[in-house]
């Protein structure tokens, strides 16, 4: 089992849900998250003293996946989520050594 | 002066007509100074109700929108209330009561500027108020046509473009659809009834509203593939302050307009108002139940509305059952035209157009159908809405458009997307909140 | 229609015999027309300010309970208000004031609907304003019952089922219950005094919100293996916001119930209104910093509107040193009943039964020490509030149980925890915002 | 009592004076029970406009800081209220209004509590108004003096020497303060003026609020390597409600500062109060877009209050035009005023020195320009602006100090860190949202 | 050391860190989260439109263990979070390489 | 490649992704955790009930680093986050197999 963890632009999360879905994955957990990397954050003025928020909103999503998913996933989440813009951001796969569902106790793949 | 003071009465000789006929209808032209006093105190108090209206507005239309954008619209709001104020104290007032006509009945002017003349404090001048008071009253209301428009056009026009549309509309445009009526105009002469304006006010800025919407396009995302997707406002007690202080202000909006502190009319008028009100939010939640299975609060929140946009054309000329009616019917339509409108790929988020438009409408039409005041007839009234609705629809939709090809009317999709609050102000409406960006 | 005018007389014959110990009651049956305006004028305001209590208890209750009840809290006080008015104008108001009781002096009802008569409109009907002032003014109080109820009852009640409550409770059972005082019945003729409510209002909405409280149980995981689990409330800033404007119009309940703009009564009672409100507000300090070594906000606001609640009985009978005396017991006893029903595990989330309850009958009590009008006697006072507490307790539970047998009262545990917002209206009241979900 | 009486007559010798000089000034020093009604009516009327302002600065001062720090904030805000009232009845009034003086005309005090006479419930008292009329009106103001150092001091200073400061400075500074002029003091024998307060009311709590931000220093992280962070607040839409409340009050504030519902007067005061305000958005909008190039919403509110607060001074003796002058320059001022003071390090989280200080100057020296009244000069008004500010800033700077020096007068920099929420009160003002902590 | 990272009902979240707490696991860290998998979400209507919310809030919890406290950790993790009703969530198990204490530079187990 | 996963003070947040970026890191993800472990929370108090906020808000980095960069990164947090009182948190790495840069398709360390 692989962890595949996508950081993406949020306005892009439900177009990557159906592409992941399509793929055949069956769970994901999202989560908000700030970015800091080329795309540059934007300045605002409060008060009259300016200042850059550095950070911008991302959407994170971790899907656990059998490993003869992790190609297919991987490719959907860059096609749904590639606008061609700086900061579309990255998807990262990492081994996973086991996998619980927590209602039944079914285990491995079968847990996913 | 005394032109200063003739001006105006046209506006009441309809009214004081209306009060002979109530048996309550004791003060005539000379009154005591105590019952001018008290008279034009209860016209002040109505006035700072108008205007905590403004406030209303200011809560209704951010609640109803996304977060993103929520410091743009209470920048709007603010700046509207300021911009209504001082163009009306410098051409408004003026073009709404030109005393004598200078195209027809249809257009005049008295000059720019506020001056009281000799009479203008005393109760020869009017004995409701004084010519300070008229001012303030009038200016408080004007304001709110545009605040109308704001909502409606929420979340995607271009901040510097809104004000310039605020400006010329109000300064211009809703004076003039005024004169018409209030102003002693042709519609007047008519026999045309809107006592304290469902058309004049609401329906004016629901054109205007309208207008925007076309011109602008609905928001990105907003339909997709042939279906509404929703965008769900960001604060619902946000909302619900709005509704709750425009209610409040609604009883200086209805009651201010007896123009004096007359016990009969306005208590009547508060009856009406309140039933009519409370009978929009029965309404629109057995609608709001009924084809939505669940009761929308949004939807309630703009029945109530609903009802006190109809019942202000005719809220001193109506029965109390009549007032029920009047507001039940609203609190249906509003719902409905929520409805149609998103079907129409209208896309106005706060609602705008339903409630102050097309219940605007509604209630005009309604003053034809439930007057006590055999001379209020169906034709005259829709006459009226008509009028109103080429000269005001016409009216904003070239603003709108001569601003389009001008300034530019819309931000553009990423601003859009980022909320216009960092686009347009450079600032957060909600400083450590966690808020999704979507 | 001399019996509309008779029925009413009952109310201030107590009232103008007071006014007449105090120097400055220089006004009679008969009064000018400039005398009748400025009276029926304050009534009007008062009504108005009544009418923002309802908003004031709509951000209180949200503010106090969780995020995901919010649009069910607020969508309850938009219905109630609406509900309020319309019932009160088909049967509230002619059971309130029924003229002649039919049954005893406990019942009576003057018909269906709304009908001024000939003099409904001038100061014939009262000096102090119109039928329709009279009928509005009172209108909105009636209302006011139901939402006490609707905080002690949030976060686990069907919307329909607290809706046909409300119906009830509104159109019927507070009418009934006012018309032993104020509607001149048995009561009233024993000598009882609660001169804008702490009795007729408060409690009876207190009583109604201890039944139902009682019926319903508390909410999940609020009282868990004998321990208090506290269920903080979503936002400090809304409550507040709740509060003041309470207080604001409390100057229109309390204030209003003089039923005159009469000047040395109407400011005695703005002054022993803000003062007992103060008082309230440090009694309720010192015992929550005392008792909890922090001081407790949401106690304080509680205290404020107990020291409200409290001088509301005697706001025009009692001195000024009185008024911070009932002010400042009354912020203690409801921090002191906050958390005696958190022992007895009675759940009610936003303090509505100590402050509209307890305060309400310390209230009551307090005219029969505090009086400067030897007339009232503590034994009155007591027996009024057992009385009502008796009537309006059963008549409450009766109805929460029949609706438990009939339509159900509780949400099941699911949407109890996923909320009402979602699970009554398929609404979220927060758009965009992250919160916690547990 | 005619002492009671005569003390206060001083305060409107000047006025009344000023009234002959009006054509409408028909009211004399006898007036019938009708017209001392009506004017008792409206200052009761102004009396809760100017009580509703303590929720304005509750929400603008809790909206334009973190949202950590909320909980306390409106905590202060109603303990200042409560406090408020109950020291001026027990000794505020009495000083403010010592009739004889004591020492010079610099302090005199009348004796402890409030007590009407004989003549306090009659026109004998005043023509405007009952004794408690005088009383609660005046009570209101004096909390409000209290609650702009408030938001200057925010977010560091303990709760408890909060607290003791503010009953000491307005329980004693202000009244004695406020007697120099309005008391019949050496000032108003002088010919200084200022009609509703923007020397009495709103410099006396801008010269605290600037000790108190001398005395506490800037919050942590505020200046940081000679560069200004800031430090955004949490809710704009609380902000916004705060301002347009605060508008609303002002209403009330300079509208019952007329003392009579005078018709002349009072809708002069409402005419020049909203423009003021109206033309102080623009300001302070030109000033922001054109020196921020992104328009702020924060500075636009507190450059409508920049407006209110300079005209407060010369409400009804300026005219209309120079009132949009007054408002504008304080608009640009108040944005001036921001900016340098951060320059300074001076850490003023709401901007209230810049509001109520500055923009309290700039309108008592205003009337020296702009005053229709020969008799107000500019040199009077200089001496009045630098007399107030070197006693009350000196009072302040000396209880701040002391306090310092005593109880400690800022929490730990954990505590600050953490918020003060949780550190004075072991609440959070929003349960359940996710809330950033920096 | 193993990172164990499991996604869980908001409303077990207390009894799951006293079930980690009895279990030996002495830190972890939540994250507030939204899931998507077999657990429907609701449907909401507003303003007229009926739309689906597809994510339902979960919690996400994480704790860096030492080897031998993966199973307990495990087991007492799904003995808390278990309802039986679809949703319950996942355990997933993880290597994790290195850990260090910020404060004192500790390293490994010492670490946790 | 490795993740290098820290759960900091919020308020270092600013100084630990300047260290960071100092070090050579190019991008980050951080996310508003709450974390339970030595650290106590606060007592608060409810209309009279006394109840402990366990949880103390964090935040969580997320930095992927090429291998020679773990090390460098490591000691950057850890300079930059550490108060010396507890609750200054964690430095968690551990492997990742493959980082796509969704714009580009870009592999491994140079999608980073
Ligand atoms: N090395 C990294 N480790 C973890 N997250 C990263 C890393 N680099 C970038 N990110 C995340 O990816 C987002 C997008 O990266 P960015 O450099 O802005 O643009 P791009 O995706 O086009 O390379 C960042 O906002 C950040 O959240
Ligand atoms: N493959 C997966 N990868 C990551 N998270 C998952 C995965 N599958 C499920 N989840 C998370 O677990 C939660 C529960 O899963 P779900 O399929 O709804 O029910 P169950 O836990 O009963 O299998 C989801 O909401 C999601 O947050
Ligand atoms: N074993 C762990 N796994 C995951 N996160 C942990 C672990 N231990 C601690 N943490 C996180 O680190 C934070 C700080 O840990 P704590 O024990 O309070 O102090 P210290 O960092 O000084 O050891 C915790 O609040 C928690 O978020």
């Amino acid at each position: 089992m692989k962890l595949i963890s996508a950081i993406i632009k949020p306005h892009v999360l439900d177009d990557v849900r159906d592409g992941l879905a399509k793929a055949g994955v069956q769970g994901l957990t999202v989560t908000e998250v700030k970015g800091f990397g080329r795309q540059k954050g934007h300045t605002e003025v409060y008060r009259g003293a300016e200042y850059t928020v550095d950070f911008v909103p991302k959407a994170k999503i971790e899907a656990v996946v059998a490993d003869d998913l992790v190609e297919a996933a991987s490719n959907a989440i860059t096609q749904a989520a590639r606008t061609g813009s700086i900061g579309d951001g990255k998807v990262f796969v990492s081994d996973v050594g086991q996998a619980v569902r927590i209602r039944t106790g079914e285990l491995g793949d079968d847990a996913l | 002066m005394t032109n200063t003071l003739s001006r105006r009465v046209g506006r009441y000789a309809l009214l004081l007509l209306g009060l002979v006929l109530l048996p309550s209808a004791a003060f005539a032209q000379e009154v005591s100074q105590e019952m001018f006093t008290v008279n034009n105190t209860w016209m002040l108090v109505a006035t700072f109700l108008v205007f905590i209206m403004h406030l209303g507005f200011a809560a209704l239309e951010s609640g109803l929108t996304r977060a993103k954008n929520t410091v743009n619209i209470l920048f709007k709001n603010t700046a509207i209330i300021a911009i209504g104020l001082l163009t009306y104290a410098i051409v408004g007032f003026n073009l709404m009561y030109p005393g004598d006509f200078s195209l027809g009945e249809f257009f005049g002017f008295a000059g720019f500027g506020l001056d009281p003349g000799a009479e203008g404090n005393t109760s020869a001048y009017n004995p409701g108020y004084t010519y300070y008071t008229d001012f303030i009253f009038q200016g408080m209301f004007a304001a709110t046509a545009a605040t109308i428009v704001s909502g409606a056009v929420a979340e995607r026009i271009k901040l510097g473009s809104f004000l310039v549309f605020t400006t010329l509309y109000v300064a211009v445009i809703y004076p003039i659809a005024g004169s018409w009526k209030w102003g002693a105009g042709w519609l007047d002469q008519m026999g045309f009834y809107d006592f304290a304006g469902s058309t004049l006010v609401h329906s004016v800025g629901g054109w205007a509203a309208l207008a925007g919407v076309i011109v602008l396009g609905p928001r990105l995302g907003k339909y997709v593939d042939g279906k509404v997707r929703p965008v769900a406002g960001h604060s619902m007690p946000l909302a619900t302050i709005g509704v709750f202080l425009l209610w409040l202000g609604w009883y200086g909006f209805n009651g201010g307009s007896v123009l004096s502190a007359d016990p009969a009319l306005v208590s009547l008028v508060f009856v009406t108002t309140s039933l009519a009100a409370a009978a929009g939010v029965i309404g629109a939640m057995a609608a709001s139940w009924g084809l939505q299975h669940k009761p929308d609060l949004s939807m309630v929140l703009n029945g109530s509305l609903a009802g006190l946009v109809g019942i202000t054309a005719g809220a001193d000329t109506v029965g109390v059952a009549s007032a029920v009616v009047i507001g039940l019917v609203a609190g249906v339509i509003v719902v409905g035209s929520v409805l149609l409108l998103d079907r129409a790929k209208l896309d106005d988020p706060v609602g705008a157009i339903s409630v102050h438009l097309v219940c605007g409408m509604w209630g005009t039409l309604a003053v034809g159908i439930f007057s006590t005041n055999p001379e209020h007839a169906f034709l005259t009234q829709l006459i009226g809405v008509l009028a109103y609705g080429v000269f005001c629809f016409i009216a904003a939709f070239v603003i709108f458009f001569a601003l389009k090809a001008s300034l530019g009317l819309r931000v553009d999709a990423e601003e859009e997307r980022l909320g216009l609050d960092v686009g347009e102000h450079g600032m957060e409406a909600y400083g450590g909140f966690q808020i999704t960006q979507a």
